[in-house]
């Protein structure tokens, strides 16, 4: 059986109809071609599917896309508004929070997601904060400096 | 990675939810225990019906004597809940660990201890804390006392058809003064022991003394020789480390690659230890 | 004067990674594309009876279901690209390695049945519903076991499953005798564990075949695209390789795992034909700890002796190396010329003997991965000199001081001929350890150290100072060790009539930057800006060949082809010029981007002088117009960066967990283009060595199977495990390269995993427990059960 | 997966071999059997529905009854496969005599597992065994209970 759904997707409502066992990840990248979240693993351990669902971070490959109905998401696609970058998204640039760029986009969902909960995280709570998201290129140096460079930015502070 | 086909049923309240189970068919909560097991196909199901919609099972309410958390409470709203923080801070504590801010955003605690992994957070923490589960059927409510609650391994007094819809934890003197010590597997961030203690103290002599420890074997469980040998007597290193002997007494102790038997055990002795301290 | 060389230029590819338009394979689409899922063997080792698909071809939406049966018996196997002798002369053995088991499967994973429908959920469904009957035979996963008499057999013409039996060094009887004359001898049994490489993008392939051209399109994340081209082309397949195009989109991490040509590219790319269908295969996670390539697995013996002021007088390493089933791209250079050659380590051991047995297994294929054969080389070379300390009271930094091959820069003095084969390029072996001690506060340490020894918490302080040979390149070279291609490196420069120049790189960039440090290379060197440069790399159809990015070699082969060509393009710029300039050639210098005849100021820019090679009404006569030149770089040499790191561990005496507090790392990887970037790569090699030591391990079973294939029990570092890295490096320029340089892609891997537990066992030693070693990875458990003696 | 257990029946030495060479009781006690059809002495084929914790599955296989010295010892020998794993196992039976009249039964083997659940189970498999091994000596309490009442 399939059902209609209508997802409120970066600002858009975009409608859908989805099989029941459906992932909100595949509905995504699949019916709505928005394929900057990733699927990294199996078994929701690694962070590169995270998305906003009514704005908090969500592995994506853990919700059924039919659960979003009615829902608000964010994805990576979201974040910069009218041209501009998220302050994230410019701090992963600007410290060099990224190399292959496979895992960025959920590392930016998930840090965006502390910052909005914790303004001014210390190196550690980064660093617990990002638990949910491997990495495999940077040993997270850059991507904690990266994060901090944001905080800085978004509290008027320039880093 | 998808699961096999089922049939997708949303319900908009407990009621309805209690009516549309059938036998072969799951409840979906938080959905992070069941859909990885789902996508990996290692379990199936032909209905699943959605009770993650359903606000009223998401509250946390602070009563007189308890604290009532929805089952649908999810782990962030139980770590940020201020009623809790004072009422039972290891509730806090130990919410804080499980998982990762994505997993504690969507997993919910009815869906946790229903689940009944043997290596979750929350019955060591339910079971120190004493409280009840209330549990919701076609014929009515039901309430479990936590003790009579994890029946084995992943297994619950939860019958099928039932749902849980609150958790009450009391307020008492020795929830007040709790604690959560984990020691996290690195990769699934799973306990492989995890320790909740509780206690009202008379100085460094606990009055009254619960806890509750996961991860070491097939279920949560209270070790409760090693509270009756310790409840009037000083928190120390050495009553402890006597009391400690027989933590594991009555329950098969589970192994894995990244602990045998034996240095479970030891862990468990260990971070027991440290928890108690923490009391004092 | 440089603009950009040696500057910490931004990334120009990070824009589309952090806004969400990065294109890698599982993101593309093809109308009417159709999904792949590969039905893999539950066994180690099996033999397929019968295969049952009549319920699955029933299944709405299923297009196909092939089996081994249903491929040509023309097309091969995949093909290994490298070959290794047994000692006595005799090759290697090389069975083959069929797209789809045709009778016995030899690991968990081997592909038995390709169902193609029009969703991948569909192929699941589908293949969820074919029964295969197997007849399950005994499987062997240990490569020491396997090689026992009587261990069941991987393939029946491969006796002993030994692949190949080599050696290299000085003769074992010299090497005897000196270790026999040692004051002291320190021996260890190694375990190097087999790793898995989980780049974070799984592999995928999309094939299309398209009739009205007769031509094939693959993509495929591949850190290698024309080789994967030639290999299918010439070995497998035996389609014309001028009709192929192979691409390397956007890559998620490769890690070496996307070196090779695995089955299912060939297997798509023949089914697509097939099928006259665009098809899409992408690994689950699942799938991709079944089939992706692993590294390290060896089992190792090493004895090093020492007289009693501590020279190091000979080393014997003696190692069973797993390579899995089947023998997969470069499997075989990994344990021997990637392994044996660094045995000397950056020391002046007079006597070395490396004898290595290449075993097969019931397990998935081992290869390259992060360091191949040099992190395993260097791992036993630290732990040995670490543990000599220890048991002879000697400062682990004064016992490597000792023994350092003195400097030398391979111009005023002579490159350094070690005893197994390599001749190093240039070494300044002491100041990367000055300045690491410097940058640890060594003798402070100690003192805390000491303070902490009877405490709950004790700490211990690891070193390791390697050298590795990388810049993976001369082709004589590596052709006299058995490569069966080439490695050399092309690059084309393209100047457009307007002044803007195409680069077309034959490296791969899956995470490195190319797309940046080479530019910074061509703008610098041509004077022109930077974003007048756009990097090309991945397509067969625009890179004119390429021998992809692996063995730290891009920037040194790689960006040196580049900078061949920016000088033929500027050589004959500057004959336009100076017919511009009514001038000679000789008359004329170069720089920022402009042509001016010496000691005036009549000049000419490179726009002018482009456009004008496009344009060419006023022109040189005799010159062809145009201005566009390939060339390609085969090196003199490898390259040979060296460091000194020191992990600093803290122990919890009542659990065992260790916590590692500081990382420092000090790196010599000759000249730098773009600072930040090299940092990057010396981060991630960090965490990938760290979480060897710490975290990473595949674990089989007695039969063969993978028992923590998966993110919740493969553990790799997740950030709260791991310190923000103190890094710091010294130059010494490589003497070979037009750049200097010398590779910083796997420094860190190489340097960090012995320096980690090395500091466990200071700190176990220190703290009175004689733990010789503790097994990677070095669990909570392992570690407290060492002390309990 | 180590299987390794024993458990103490009020009955003779006799009496409990007889029961364990029941097909009907052997369906009985195995945990998840729903069918097990004979296919020659001490051979069968079975059908079993497993559901633990988080894993469900329905196996299909073999099970022989093999090595059989009345009434001190036996192996079954079992073959299980399903969509998510399957398990090839023997488990070596030893029945002694124990104090007081009762009779001790003892079984030790080692299941060997595949497909998905060997890789993914580790973490709970020792809880699975035990459970696996409970339940066994339940059901023939019960049965035993049941026939003797």
């Amino acid at each position: 059986m399939k059902h209609k759904i209508s997802v409120n997707i970066n600002g858009k409502q975009c409608e859908g109809e989805v099989e029941g066992r459906e992932l909100l990840v595949n509905f995504l990248r699949e019916h709505q071609s928005l394929t900057g979240t990733h699927i990294g693993c199996d078994t929701s351990s690694c962070g590169a599917c995270t998305i906003h669902l009514n704005g908090a971070a969500t592995k994506s490959c853990t919700v059924l896309a039919v659960q979003a109905d009615g829902a608000e998401v964010t994805t990576i696609e979201g974040m910069a508004t009218n041209g501009e970058l998220h302050p994230l998204q410019a701090g992963f640039k600007e410290e060099h929070g990224l190399q292959c760029g496979f895992c960025t986009p959920g590392m930016i969902m998930t840090a965006a997601d502390l910052l909005k909960n914790n303004p001014n995280p210390s190196e550690h709570e980064i660093r617990e904060a990002l638990e949910g998201n491997i990495c495999r290129c940077t040993g997270y140096h850059n991507i904690v400096r990266s994060i901090q460079h944001a905080a800085k930015n978004m509290n008027g502070v320039t880093a | 990675m998808i699961p096999l086909s089922f049939n997708y049923k949303k319900a908009n309240s407990v009621d309805e939810a209690l009516s549309m189970l059938t036998e072969d068919s799951k409840v979906l909560g938080g959905g992070h225990s069941l859909i990885p097991a789902l996508k990996l196909r290692l379990n199936s199901v032909e209905t699943l019906v959605d009770i993650s919609k359903i606000d009223a099972i998401k509250g946390i309410n602070d009563n007189e004597k308890s604290v009532t958390v929805g089952g649908g409470a999810t782990h962030a709203s139980i770590a940020a809940n201020s009623a809790l923080a004072s009422a039972a801070p290891m509730m806090a504590e130990a919410a804080h660990t499980i998982g990762d801010i994505q997993v504690r955003n969507m997993g919910t605690i009815g869906g946790s201890i229903a689940h009944a992994d043997p290596a979750a957070d929350w019955p060591a923490v339910l079971l120190a804390a004493d409280a009840n589960v209330v549990i919701k059927n076609k014929d009515g409510q039901r309430e479990v006392d936590i003790d009579q609650f994890f029946t084995g391994f992943y297994e619950t007094a939860l019958a099928e058809g039932e749902i849980i819809t609150a958790i009450r934890i009391p307020k008492t003197g020795f929830n007040s003064n709790s604690v959560y010590e984990k020691f996290k597997q690195p990769a699934s961030r799973f306990a492989i022991v995890g320790v909740a203690a509780c206690g009202e103290m008379d100085g460094k002599t606990p009055k009254s003394l619960r806890i509750g420890i996961t991860g070491l074997a097939e279920r949560a469980f209270r070790p409760m020789e090693v509270e009756k040998a310790l409840i009037g007597k000083e928190l120390n290193e050495a009553n402890i480390d006597a009391a400690l002997g027989n933590i594991a007494d009555g329950v098969s102790v589970m192994a894995d690659h990244y602990a045998s038997e034996k240095y479970r055990t030891h862990l468990a002795k260990v971070y027991t230890k440290r928890a108690l301290l923490r009391l004092v | 004067m440089t603009n950009y060389i040696g500057k910490s230029v931004k990334r120009v590819e990070d824009k589309r990674f952090i806004t969400g338009q990065g294109k890698y394979t599982d993101d593309i689409k093809i109308p009417g594309m159709v999904h792949a899922y590969i039905l893999r063997s539950p066994y180690a080792h099996a033999h397929v009876k019968s295969i049952d698909t009549a319920e699955a071809s029933k299944v709405p939406g299923v297009i196909s279901i092939i089996t081994g049966a249903d491929i040509p018996e023309a097309i091969a196997g995949v093909p290994c690209g490298w070959q290794v002798d047994f000692k006595n002369g005799d090759t290697m053995k090389e069975p083959p390695h069929p797209l789809l088991v045709r009778k016995t499967v030899r690991h968990v994973g081997d592909g038995v049945v390709l169902v193609v429908a029009e969703s991948k959920a569909i192929a699941k469904d589908a293949a969820d519903m074919i029964d295969v009957d197997y007849d399950v035979l005994d499987a062997v996963a240990d490569p020491k076991a396997a090689a026992q008499s009587g261990a069941p057999l991987v393939h029946p013409d491969a006796p002993g499953n030994l692949c190949f039996d080599w050696e290299l060094g000085n003769p074992k009887e010299e090497v005897a005798a000196a270790l026999a004359g040692a004051h002291h001898v320190t021996e260890l049994d190694f375990v190097n564990q087999r790793v898995i490489p989980n780049a974070m993008e799984t592999r995928g392939v999309v094939a299309q075949y398209d009739t009205a051209y007769d031509k094939y399109t693959i993509y495929t994340s591949t850190q290698n695209p024309h080789l994967i081209r030639l290999l299918m082309c010439a070995f497998v397949l035996g389609i014309p390789e001028h009709k192929v195009r192979v691409v390397g989109p956007d890559v998620g991490g490769g890690f070496g795992s996307k070196i090779f040509h695995y089955t299912e590219e060939a297997l798509l790319v023949w089914a697509s034909k097939h099928l006259n269908l665009p098809i899409k295969w992408s690994s689950d996670r699942s799938e991709a700890f079944l089939t992706d390539a692993h590294g390290r697995d060896h089992a190792s013996n090493a004895k090093m002796g020492f007289d009693k002021d501590g020279n190091i007088v000979a080393l014997q390493a003696t190692t069973y190396a797993n390579l899995g089933a089947y023998l997969s791209t470069f499997a075989p250079a990994v344990p021997t010329y990637l392994h044996g050659t660094l045995m000397q380590g950056l020391y002046t051991t007079p006597k070395v003997n490396v004898d290595v047995k290449g075993v097969f297994t019931h397990t998935n294929a081992v290869d390259a991965y992060r360091g191949a054969g040099r992190p395993e080389a260097t791992y036993l070379l630290e732990r040995l000199l670490d543990l000599g300390a220890l048991e002879m009271d000697m400062d682990p930094t004064e016992l490597r001081r000792k023994n350092f091959i003195p400097a030398f820069d391979g111009v005023e003095q002579e490159g350094y001929q070690t005893q197994v084969a390599l001749q190093y390029d240039s070494g300044n072996y002491e100041p990367v350890l000055d300045r690491a001690l410097e940058m640890v506060g060594y003798e402070n340490f100690r003192k805390e150290q000491a303070a902490a020894a009877s405490s709950n918490k004790i700490l211990g302080i690891g070193f390791s100072t390697y050298i590795e040979a990388c810049g993976i390149a001369p082709s004589a070279v590596v052709g006299a060790l058995g490569a069966r291609a080439g490695l050399f490196e092309s690059a084309q420069v393209r100047v457009q009539p307007t002044g803007k120049v195409s680069v077309y790189t034959g490296s791969h960039s899956h995470g490195q930057g190319h797309e940046t440090t080479f530019a910074q290379i061509v703008a610098d060197r041509m004077g022109i800006p930077l974003d007048d440069v756009e990097i090309i790399h991945g397509d067969s159809d625009s890179v004119a060949f390429g021998m992809g990015t692996y063995g730290s070699r891009s920037l040194a082969v790689g960006g040196s082809a580049i900078v061949k060509s920016i000088d033929k393009v500027l050589e004959k710029g500057a004959k336009v010029a100076a017919h511009l300039l009514e001038s000679s050639v000789d008359d004329l210098d170069y720089a920022d981007g402009k042509w001016t005849v010496k000691g005036t100021d009549k000049s000419v820019s490179f726009g002018d002088v482009s456009l004008t090679a496009y344009v060419p009404h006023n022109y040189p006569e005799g010159l062809e117009p145009g201005l566009d030149f390939s060339s390609f770089y085969d090196p003199a040499n490898f390259t040979y960066p060296f460091g000194a790191h020191v992990a600093i561990v803290e122990i919890d005496k009542e659990t065992g967990a260790v916590k590692l507090k500081r990382f420092i790392a000090v790196d010599d990887v000759g000249n730098v283009i773009n600072p930040m970037i090299v940092d990057g790569q010396i981060h991630g090699g960090l965490a990938q060595g760290i979480g060897q030591a710490m975290y990473e391990g595949a674990l089989f079973d007695d039969t063969g199977q993978l028992i923590n294939g998966s993110y919740m029990d493969y553990c790799m570092p997740r950030a709260d495990a791991l310190p923000s890295f103190e890094i710091d490096r010294t130059v010494t320029p490589c003497p070979h390269n037009p750049l200097g340089v010398k590779g910083a892609g796997e420094a860190g891997c190489i340097g960090s995993t012995p320096a980690v537990v090395n500091a466990v066992v200071d700190a176990l030693w220190k703290a009175g427990y004689k733990v010789k070693d503790v097994p990677m990875p070095m669990t909570p458990e392992r570690v407290w059960t060492a002390m309990q003696g | 997966m180590l299987v390794k257990g024993n458990h103490e029946f009020n009955i003779s030495k006799e009496m409990l071999w007889s029961y364990l060479m029941d097909p009907e009781v052997l369906a009985k006690i195995t945990p998840g059997i729903s069918e097990l059809e004979p296919t020659g002495e001490d051979s069968y084929n079975t059908i079993s529905n497993m559901k633990i914790g988080p894993v469900k599955g329905s196996f299909k296989g073999k099970l022989n009854v093999i090595d059989k010295e009345e009434p001190s010892s036996f192996a079954i020998d079992m073959e299980q496969l399903s969509k998510i794993g399957n398990a090839h196992g023997k488990i070596s039976m030893k029945i002694s005599d124990a104090d007081n009249g009762s009779t001790n039964l003892a079984f030790n083997g080692d299941v060997k597992l595949s497909g998905m659940i060997a890789r993914m189970g580790q973490r709970v498999l020792s809880g699975v065994a035990n459970l696996i091994i409970k339940e066994v000596f339940a059901s023939l309490e019960t049965h035993i209970s049941e026939s003797t009442a």
